[in-house]
């Protein structure tokens, strides 16, 4: 193996690994808010990973690859943003701490199921 | 012999349906575009048949590209006969339409959807592509499913959800069908799947292609037992869709099965046959019988089509040259009689206002009509078979190849039902055209116009006494699909 | 010629009546169709001499050769006789019609009159035609026209419908019996020409369809003839005018039957079933016409009844063996013609003057209408077969022909009294006595002078000929019998059929006078032929109405049936492709095909946990699960083109179906949803049974499909070694989308392109509320309002919402997007053919974008941003183009659809070439549909329509 | 590509398409609509990074479009659903 | 017009990455046509001009350089976390001002999206463009740096749309 | 492997089947959508060769290995294009059935019967 493929391999492999820990989170954290964190690893850390790592062993792909990105960069948060707001106004209750938002608006109605 | 005439009946209409879209904000632009293309695709779809009979089967090579790489269009005896009778029917709709007060018949969809649905229904006739045929097929489906779904019926969203879902069926079958030859021959062109099935040996697999084409078809057609979608789709549909539905829409069905016989499984052929006989004597029997209970003119007529097609398979059935050149015959004959009937009750029914086609409500509404209820008569005893008509000949002519094919009971059979056909269709003329209207009932001086009809039943008066050309006609067909080398090398040699 | 004259002057008179007669009056209407009929009478009569001892064909015209059917007229002696008949009894029809119609509408009149004259045309033609189809064809159309008139006061009267339609049923449908014996015939005999037949006597008489045919033609021949027990039409006919009553259903139609009988008899006749079955027949309606002609109240019902009677007669003479039968039966048809119908116009003119035809109102008529009771008296005495008319000599040759078989003899013997008897009533119970009825003597209604005219004629040749016997009925009678025949008025000794004759007078005149006795009787058929066809109606209508049962409206049991229906197909077949299984392989190579299985069992997992879920927005996410990784597979395939197709599609879907959610009740959603499983569990194990069974069928059959991969000499080389040097792209698929296959595709956009309007329409049509109108460049004011309530879309109002429209992640988001979106659109759309997507993908991402734009701004928001969308015109712009696209090679000479490159110019690795044209009109099309669908499924009251 | 290098990569795209597998139980087994909504953006997610390493095990750089086109529109189906979720419409 | 200059570079770019050529044919062709794209959606946005386009150019690259080890290192951070068997988390929702006394929506929409987009940190919802509701998975740390970063963060943005040059 | 694909499609279409006997129409809605998905399935295994790469042929018009079926996946586009239109016109129509017909219980919209 050539020094580049070396280095395209251990990128994906982190990129891999990113989306495994992120994936993992998404089981294990105790609810929708946490688990958004996890799967928000998954989009950024893991796909950069990954896209860095193909722009590497295949150098043609560099624009595509930065393109993609971009695009990940620009909707992934848009996706989370959206299910955390969704998740917020069907009243589910995350396990705070601390919850400024409730404070503002009065307690959300817990629920237990999101319909 | 290469012949751009072929793409006429399909791309004029489909042509003026994009141009009817774009001019929906002007309607009597949309009317003569509508109209225009109608003639055209008329003449040029007589032209095919012209052509065809002088110079033999046409074909043309869409793009240019040869079969069986690209898609070539065929018009063989059978596809420019048929084709010829959808663009009859599909001018006289156009004309229905000019002078149609019905709602959801001005509604600037409409034309775009007609002329696509009868773009889709030259195409399938034409195409010498199984999947091209799908595609098409999907056209007529699709357009004619939306036109019922929009009509002043309240009831055609009903019908039309139906449909949907089982007519959804058939083109599973067809795609199923479509994949296995794929699968066995590796080409789609029908001529070229003609070719590999008649040379070498035969394939297990398609006795199973023509199981699942056939239920395709025998769906397209409403025959039983998939004929349940059709009393309501045919029932609900605008007028001049219901004309079209119950005439020459249901045939592409019976053209299917005609290819499938002749063309492709010539050695399953024995087998589709007895079945054929068998669904189309209980489509005689259920139809007919169905008819002779339904007090709604409309439905009553979607009933007598499902009967008749039923005559239609019976002759495919029978299988003899004179059989099947009796059931192209009756073929003909019943798309005239029937798409004038229907055009007429609609006639009689815009003059309700309810719009509705219920004995109960359009009894007597007619007794003033003297042009139309004469015209309905006319008609009635033309399905019926009764001479001097067009429906006599067809009629005549399916016995006749009954005595020649010695099926004494089916023979006695359908032609037992003949009388069913009489009872329905004398009552229902009396109901509407003999009688004085109910206590309350009252009709609209406005209706639609009675011409597109006139001019059906005057064609199927002329075809009554011209009936030797069509019959020389439908036998010349059946010569030449009698032989699918023919087909197989205008195709490849043209 | 002269015969095919005298048929087409028939028609001819009808139409020309039918189109001026109108503005004549009735009485001169009658007078000039009475002057056509005397005119037809004396050409017919100029024939008499030239209609030898053979008949022959006079005239052809070839209709359908190939068929055999042909417009052929035969003449011969039988023929003429029923011409003279029909034109003889017509002349006095139709004067008497005139006047019958005197007081009423001209137009109704002309219209009548035309059909009178059209039914003696076909009349006519029925007794001249000397081909099976044209008989048949003659056939049909009196049974037609006497629906007609029967039902000619339909308007009013409920039981003329009734009458009518039964009749066409009973004589129409012996007509198809009819049909199919013909078919025999000449199938038989090879020729359905009559010179042939009937040269092939002994032919049919030895084949073995024989007793087929010969049933079939009875059939056809009772039912036209009003035997037993089909005898049930003719009474109901009574509701016929008066005029078509006597002259349809008492002189000339009703023998059509016997006519028939008569015309096969030289070729059919002679045999045990023929002699049985006509005289077995026959004779019971003899006997039974004649026994409740007594009974009936109604004139015009006796009437009927007594002619059933006489038909009866004439069966049965026909089918004795020949040489006694023939000579009474055309006696027997002139007699009963001439004073049947006489009685019939008696009987509507007494009508007419009454307004009643109840015998026992009746009496004492004589003094007002003298004419008509010296009519009646001379009929009578002719129906009774008194001296010197002419019923007397048919009665007695009928006798005659009888007397060697006793019971036969006495059948008739009785029936002559019976007749003798109705007769005396026709007569006395009618004009004689005083006119008791008040009611009717006080609104008397004085007859037009010259109604009594055409009964009188009739009357009067039933005396004339009557004395005139020899000279002027052997000549026809001998034609008709194919042999000199002589008649005579009395026979030259005392016979026993005369003896029989006195009795049969002398026995009437007792019954008659004991009417009193059994006038009241009520006479219960043991048997009727009305309760049969009555019941039979009934079980036909049962079996309609079990038909219409299984239109159960349920789409559920009508997919079950079709699915059970080829499931059942599917195992049918299934061992016949077993063996070819054998060719199935199954190997794994390498990562690829673990992959495939992985996302093959993910993908069947989530289609199985959509049908589970019982929520529709879990079933709808677990859809999408499935469909997005079928798309995963279509990319390992791999088959990039299809797999980007499908992620598209799939996110489209996923918010089209949200939007259905939305649109909606939640309720109905909820109640519907939890019925799925208040199925029976019989019903739940049916389903799965159909499911599984199908689902194997279907498995088997790919498995056999699939098991001959590869697949030798595919196509599918061809596109991939041409694709390059004859369209110039690299991806294969792309070069079939759009160019091998490029029809196809625009199938597929106008498909899309519908199916868009479809929603539009449906929703449009089917949501009340504002209908906005576009032209295409310009914006239009509303110009329909539908007032029907508007439901407004269901809003949840949540309290804790704060303003998602003021979302500024989503607002800054959602304006950067479109440009993208049209970048890429159209990227794929110039560089489709080398690389994924093309201009359906092209449309879709256009279509997400602008969801996008729906989702954060608002759909009037979005509207007023992109104020230049209008989707609908879109749809059809786009379509044009590819059309135009399509056509304009045909201009160069090319092909249509051609695919026509630019060469020389390529620039950033675009070749401008057709495609490109035909790829941004897919683009147009797919763009505007996409809209279109989600502007209407969002907003359908506000989204503007063509 | 040397066998080693491609050997890594198809054993990437197993683990990430067997990562699909937990993603899809969120969907299938979630407590509430959000969580469901979290699994199909996580599967589309994967998809993408899934699609990438197939550019690269199929040498062909064309697949990548697939993956930018997923990149930039499947986010549109998450944000309908979501906006579904939380106001009972989407537009 | 200059805005739409700048803003047709990745879309140039989207079109070369599409059209798999690395030409300056390509790059002309896309760019061309991205300038007549937005022409044709004149999508509102911030302003440029060419005295400030330098400086924009250098914060934008900054705050991409910045974002990208924000994300790193806190991804790192919440890895540790998952991995970690009892997981440490402290979750809140946090409310965390803009700053931005312009209340521009672009600025709060880049706040927030740089927020989400670093792994341990996301916005559930915005309020009048003042306020931003985090939810964090450590909502002490949070609360205690946000604002901070918040303040850094704007100033690059303030730079990047050329606000107040 | 194809022999898997043809599994899973009478797997797939079984699936289909009895979501569409549901009388929930919107199941049965997304039932027509399985069926569909089914027969792609099949379009798809009976492509003519087993592909290991894409159909893209460089600008020599060389493919290195052996290309999937070009023409089923034309096919496949243009079933799922068609299979969509089809889809959309459904939902369309469900979108109205609430308001017309008070339900979307299948078995209750029978208006049209007899
Ligand atoms: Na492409
Ligand atoms: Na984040």
């Amino acid at each position: 193996m050539s020094l580049q493929e070396i280095i395209g391999i251990v990128l994906i492999f982190g990129g891999v690994f990113f989306s495994a820990v992120g994936t993992l989170g998404v089981i294990r954290l105790p609810d929708v808010y946490t688990r958004l964190h996890a799967s928000g690893k998954v989009s950024t850390l893991g796909l950069v990973g990954l896209l860095a790592g193909t722009a590497v062993l295949m150098p043609q792909t560099t624009i595509k690859m930065i393109v993609l990105a971009l695009f990940m960069v620009i909707t992934a948060p848009v996706a989370s943003h959206a299910i955390a707001s969704a998740a917020y106004h069907l009243g589910i209750k995350p396990q705070v701490q601390r919850d400024d938002l409730a404070r503002r608006r009065g307690t959300p109605t817990p629920v237990v199921n999101g319909e | 012999m290469p012949n751009a005439l072929l793409l006429g009946p399909v791309f004029i209409p489909l042509t003026a349906s994009a141009l009817t879209i774009v001019t929906a904000g002007n309607r009597s632009l949309q009317h003569l575009i509508a109209i225009t293309s109608g003639v055209l695709a008329w003449l040029s779809a007589i032209g095919v048949l012209l052509a065809n009979l002088s110079q033999g089967v046409q074909t043309y090579a869409i793009g240019g590209w040869q079969p069986p790489h690209g898609i070539v269009f065929v018009g063989d005896q059978l596809s420019s006969f048929f084709a010829v009778m959808a663009t009859t029917v599909l001018l006289a709709g156009i004309i229905y339409i000019l002078g149609c007060k019905d709602k959801s018949v001005s509604y600037p969809t409409f034309m775009p959807l007609f002329l696509a649905m009868s773009a889709g229904l030259s195409g399938a006739l034409y195409t010498g592509d199984i999947f091209t045929l799908f595609v098409f097929i999907e056209l007529m489906v699709i357009s004619s499913v939306i036109m019922v779904a929009i009509s002043d019926n309240r009831l055609g969203l009903e019908a039309a959800i139906k449909y949907l879902f089982i007519s959804a069926m058939g083109t599973l079958f067809l795609l199923f069908g479509i994949g296995a030859l794929y699968a066995t021959f590796g080409t789609l062109n029908m001529a070229d799947i003609a070719r590999l099935l008649s040379s070498g040996e035969r394939p297990l697999l398609a006795e199973a292609a023509a199981v699942m084409l056939a239920c395709a078809f025998l769906l397209k057609s409403a025959v039983f037992p998939f004929h349940f979608w059709q009393p309501d789709f045919h029932t609900t549909a605008p007028t001049p869709l219901s004309a079209m539905l119950s005439s020459v829409v249901v045939k592409v069905g019976v053209y299917g099965l005609l290819r499938l016989v002749t063309l492709l499984f010539t050695s399953e052929s024995g087998t589709i046959q007895t079945i054929l006989i068998v669904l189309g004597v209980i489509g005689v029997f259920f139809g007919s019988l169905a008819a002779l209970r339904t007090y709604d003119a409309k439905r009553l007529l979607a009933y007598s089509t499902f009967g008749q097609i039923g005559f239609i398979l019976v002759g495919i059935g029978w299988g003899t040259p004179a059989a099947l050149a009796a059931a192209l015959v009756y073929t003909f004959n019943h798309a005239l009689i029937k798409s004038s009937l229907l055009m007429l009750t609609g006639v009689v029914s815009s003059h309700t206002l309810g719009k509705t086609a219920r004995i109960s409500e359009i009894g007597g509404i007619g007794n003033k009509m003297v042009l139309t209820g004469g015209l309905y008569f006319i008609g009635g005893l033309a399905l019926a078979g009764v001479p001097p008509l067009n429906g006599f000949i067809s009629k005549l002519a399916l016995a006749q190849s009954g005595v020649e094919a010695n099926d004494w009971v089916t023979l006695g059979l359908i032609v037992g039902a003949g009388i069913l056909t009489l009872i329905y269709m004398s009552r229902t003329w009396q109901h509407i055209f003999q009688r004085a209207p109910e206590e309350g009932v009252k009709a609209k001086p406005n209706g639609d116009s009675p011409l597109a009809p006139a001019l059906l039943i005057a064609g199927c008066i002329f075809l009554g006494f011209y009936a030797q050309p069509l019959l020389d006609l439908a036998t010349r067909t059946v010569t030449q699909i009698g032989n699918p080398q023919v087909y197989i090398q205008a195709v490849f040699g043209g | 010629m002269t015969f095919a004259l005298i048929v087409t002057a028939s028609f001819i008179s009808a139409l020309v009546i039918s189109v001026f007669g109108a503005r004549l009056r009735a009485t001169l209407q009658g007078w000039l169709l009475a002057l056509v009929m005397v005119m037809l009478f004396a050409l017919a009569l100029g024939q008499l001499p030239a209609v030898g001892d053979q008949g022959m064909t006079v005239f052809s015209v070839a209709w359908v050769p190939s068929l055999g059917l042909n417009l052929t007229l035969y003449a011969d002696g039988l023929a003429l006789l029923f011409v003279l008949l029909v034109t003889g009894i017509g002349v006095a029809v139709m004067l008497y019609g005139g006047y019958y119609f005197a007081h009423e509408d001209k137009a109704e009149a002309a219209r009548f009159l035309a059909l009178m004259m059209a039914f003696s045309g076909s009349m006519l033609a029925l007794v001249l035609a000397g081909n099976v189809f044209t008989l048949f064809i003659a056939w049909e159309a009196t049974s037609i026209i006497s629906f007609l008139l029967i039902g000619f006061k339909g308007k009013k009267d409920e039981s003329a419908r009734a009458g009518a339609s039964q009749a066409l049923v009973i004589t129409a449908g012996g007509g198809l019996a009819l049909l199919v014996g013909l078919l025999l015939v000449s199938a038989a005999t090879g020729s359905s020409e009559f010179n042939q037949i009937l040269t092939s006597g002994d032919l049919l008489r030895e084949h073995p369809w024989y007793t087929g045919i010969a049933i079939l033609l009875m059939l056809g021949a009772f039912s036209k003839s009003a035997q037993f027990p089909l005898h049930f039409w003719l009474p109901g006919a009574m509701a016929a005018p008066t005029p078509a009553s006597s002259f349809l259903h008492s002189a000339t139609m009703v023998k059509a039957g016997i006519y028939l009988l008569a015309r096969f008899s030289p070729v059919l006749g002679d045999t045990s079933l023929w002699v049985t079955a006509l005289v077995g027949v026959g004779l019971t309606t003899l006997a039974i016409g004649a026994l409740f002609a007594l009974v009936q109240r109604d004139l015009k019902a006796a009437l009927a009844y007594s002619t059933i009677s006489q038909l009866g007669a004439l069966v049965a003479l026909i089918g004795l063996p020949e040489a006694h039968g023939i000579k009474a039966a055309m006696l027997g048809i002139i007699a009963h013609a001439l004073y049947k119908c006489a009685l019939f116009l008696v009987a509507g003119g007494v009508d007419h003057a009454t307004g009643t035809r109840l015998i026992e109102r009746l009496g004492g008529l004589w003094q007002r209408m003298g004419g008509f009771a010296a009519v009646s008296a001379l009929a009578c005495l002719s129906m009774a077969g008194v001296p010197p008319l002419l019923g007397f000599v048919a009665k007695e040759t009928l006798l005659e022909a009888m007397i060697e078989q006793p019971i036969l003899l006495a059948i008739t013997v009785i029936s002559a009294a019976l007749t003798v008897a109705m007769a005396l009533i026709l007569f006395w119970d009618v004009f004689m006595g005083t006119l008791r009825d008040a009611h009717i003597r006080e609104h008397f209604h004085a007859n037009p002078r010259l109604l009594v005219g055409g009964p009188g004629i009739l009357a009067a040749a039933s005396l004339i000929m009557g004395i005139g016997i020899e000279p002027l009925l052997s000549p026809p009678v001998s034609a008709a019998a194919g042999k000199p025949i002589s008649l005579y008025l009395l026979p030259a000794e005392v016979n026993l059929a005369l003896l029989l004759s006195i009795g049969a007078l002398a026995g009437g005149a007792v019954i008659f006078a004991t009417r009193q006795t059994w006038r009241s009787w009520t006479v219960t058929p043991f048997i009727s032929g009305e309760r049969v066809y009555r019941a039979l109606l009934g079980l036909v209508e049962k079996a309609g109405d079990m038909v219409l049962a299984t239109q159960n409206g349920k789409i559920r049991s009508y997919l079950r049936v079709i699915l059970a229906t080829v499931a059942v197909l599917l195992l049918l077949i299934i061992p016949g492709e077993i063996s070819s299984l054998n060719r199935l392989t199954f190997s794994v190579s390498g990562a690829s095909d673990v992959l495939k299985g992985l996302l093959l069992l993910m993908a069947l997992s989530a289609a199985l946990a959509s049908v589970l879920f019982r929520q529709h927005l879990l079933a709808v996410l677990a859809l999408g699960v499935s469909g997005y990784t079928i798309g995963g597979i279509y990319l390992l395939e791999p088959a990039p083109d299809v797999a980007l197709v499908q992620f598209l599609v799939e996110t489209l879907a996923t918010v089209l179906l949200i939007l259905v959610l939305v649109r909606t009740s939640e309720k109905e959603r909820k109640q519907a949803m939890e019925r799925i499983w208040h199925q029976s569990r019989p019903g739940l194990f049916r389903d799965i049974a159909i499911s599984v069974t199908i689902g194997l069928g279907v498995t088997v059959f790919a498995l056999a499909a699939v098991s001959h991969r590869p697949t030798p000499n595919p196509i599918s080389n061809w596109y991939l070694a041409n694709a390059l040097p004859e369209v110039g792209v690299n991806d294969v698929v792309g070069s079939i989308i759009t160019d091998f296959r490029g029809m196809d595709t625009i199938i597929e956009i106008a498909v899309f392109g519908m199916a868009a309007l479809g929603v539009l329409s449906v929703l449009t049509r089917q949501s009340p509320g504002r209908v906005v109108r576009v032209n295409l460049f310009r914006r239009m004011a509303p110009v329909e309002e539908v007032s029907a309530p508007v439901e407004t879309a269901k809003e949840v109002q949540r309290a804790n919402v704060l303003n998602p429209r003021d979302n500024p992640i989503m607002r800054t988001v959602a304006s950067l997007v479109p440009p993208f979106a049209i970048m890429l659109a159209l990227a794929q759309i110039f560089y489709g053919g080398s690389a994924p997507g093309d201009g359906f993908t092209a449309g879709v991402i256009s279509g997400l974008a602008i969801a996008l734009s729906y989702v954060v701004y608002g759909y009037e928001e979005t509207k007023r941003r992109l104020r230049w969308l209008h989707p609908a015109p879109l749809i059809g712009v786009g379509l044009t183009l590819a059309l135009a696209n399509a056509i304009f090679p045909l201009l160069l000479g090319e092909s249509f659809l051609a695919h026509l490159s630019v060469y020389g110019v390529s620039f950033a690795g675009i070749h401008l070439a057709s495609t490109t044209v035909f790829e941004i009109a897919i683009w147009l099309t797919v763009l505007g549909g996409v809209s279109t669908i989600m502007d209407s499924l969002s907003h359908p009251e506000e989204v503007e329509t063509l | 590509m040397s066998d080693g290098a491609n050997l890594a990569l198809q054993f990437a795209l197993y683990v990430m398409i067997l990562l699909l597998l937990p993603a899809a139980y969120r969907v299938f087994r979630g407590i509430n609509h959000a969580e469901r909504l979290q699994g199909i953006d996580l599967i589309t997610t994967l998809l993408i990074g899934i699609i990438v390493l197939l550019a690269l095990v199929l040498n062909s750089t064309f697949v990548v479009d697939i993956g930018i086109a997923l990149a930039a529109f499947s986010f549109v189906g998450t944000v309908a659903i979501a906006r579904y979720l939380s106001e009972g419409k989407v537009f | 017009m200059l805005i739409y200059a700048v803003l047709a570079l990745p879309l140039a770019a989207t079109w070369m990455a599409i059209s798999n050529q690395l030409t300056v044919q390509s790059f002309s062709l896309g760019y061309a046509a991205s300038i007549l794209t937005l022409a044709a959606m004149q999508p509102r946005a911030i302003t440029l001009n060419w005295r400030c386009l330098p400086d924009q150019v250098v914060a934008l690259v900054v705050y991409v350089v910045r974002l990208f080890v924000d994300v790193v290192l806190s991804g790192l951070e919440v890895t540790r976390r998952i991995l970690s068997p009892d997981m440490g988390l402290k979750p809140g929702i946090v409310a965390i001002p803009t700053f931005d006394g312009t209340a521009n929506s672009v600025v709060t929409a880049l706040s927030a999206n740089s927020i989400t987009l670093t792994p341990g940190e996301l916005v559930v919802e915005t309020e009048d463009n003042a306020l931003m509701y985090v939810h964090a998975l450590d909502v002490e740390d949070s609360a205690r740096n946000a604002p901070g970063e918040q303040h850094a963060r704007l100033a690059l943005i303030y730079r990047i749309i050329g606000e107040g040059c | 492997m194809n022999t898997l694909f043809a599994i899973a499609t009478g797997v797939m279409f079984a699936i289909g089947v009895f979501q569409v006997l549901r009388r929930d129409l919107i199941k049965a809605a997304m039932g027509f959508n399985i069926l569909f998905t089914a027969v792609n399935l099949l379009l798809l295994a009976v492509g003519a060769f087993n592909g290991t790469s894409a159909a893209y042929v460089d600008d020599a018009n060389q493919i290195a290995g052996q290309p999937s079926d070009p023409l089923v996946q034309a096919l496949l586009l243009t079933a799922v294009v068609i299979s969509f239109g089809s889809y959309a016109v459904l939902l369309g129509f469900l979108a109205v059935t609430s308001r017309r017909f008070q339900t979307v219980d299948g078995d209750e919209m029978r208006r049209l019967s007899g």
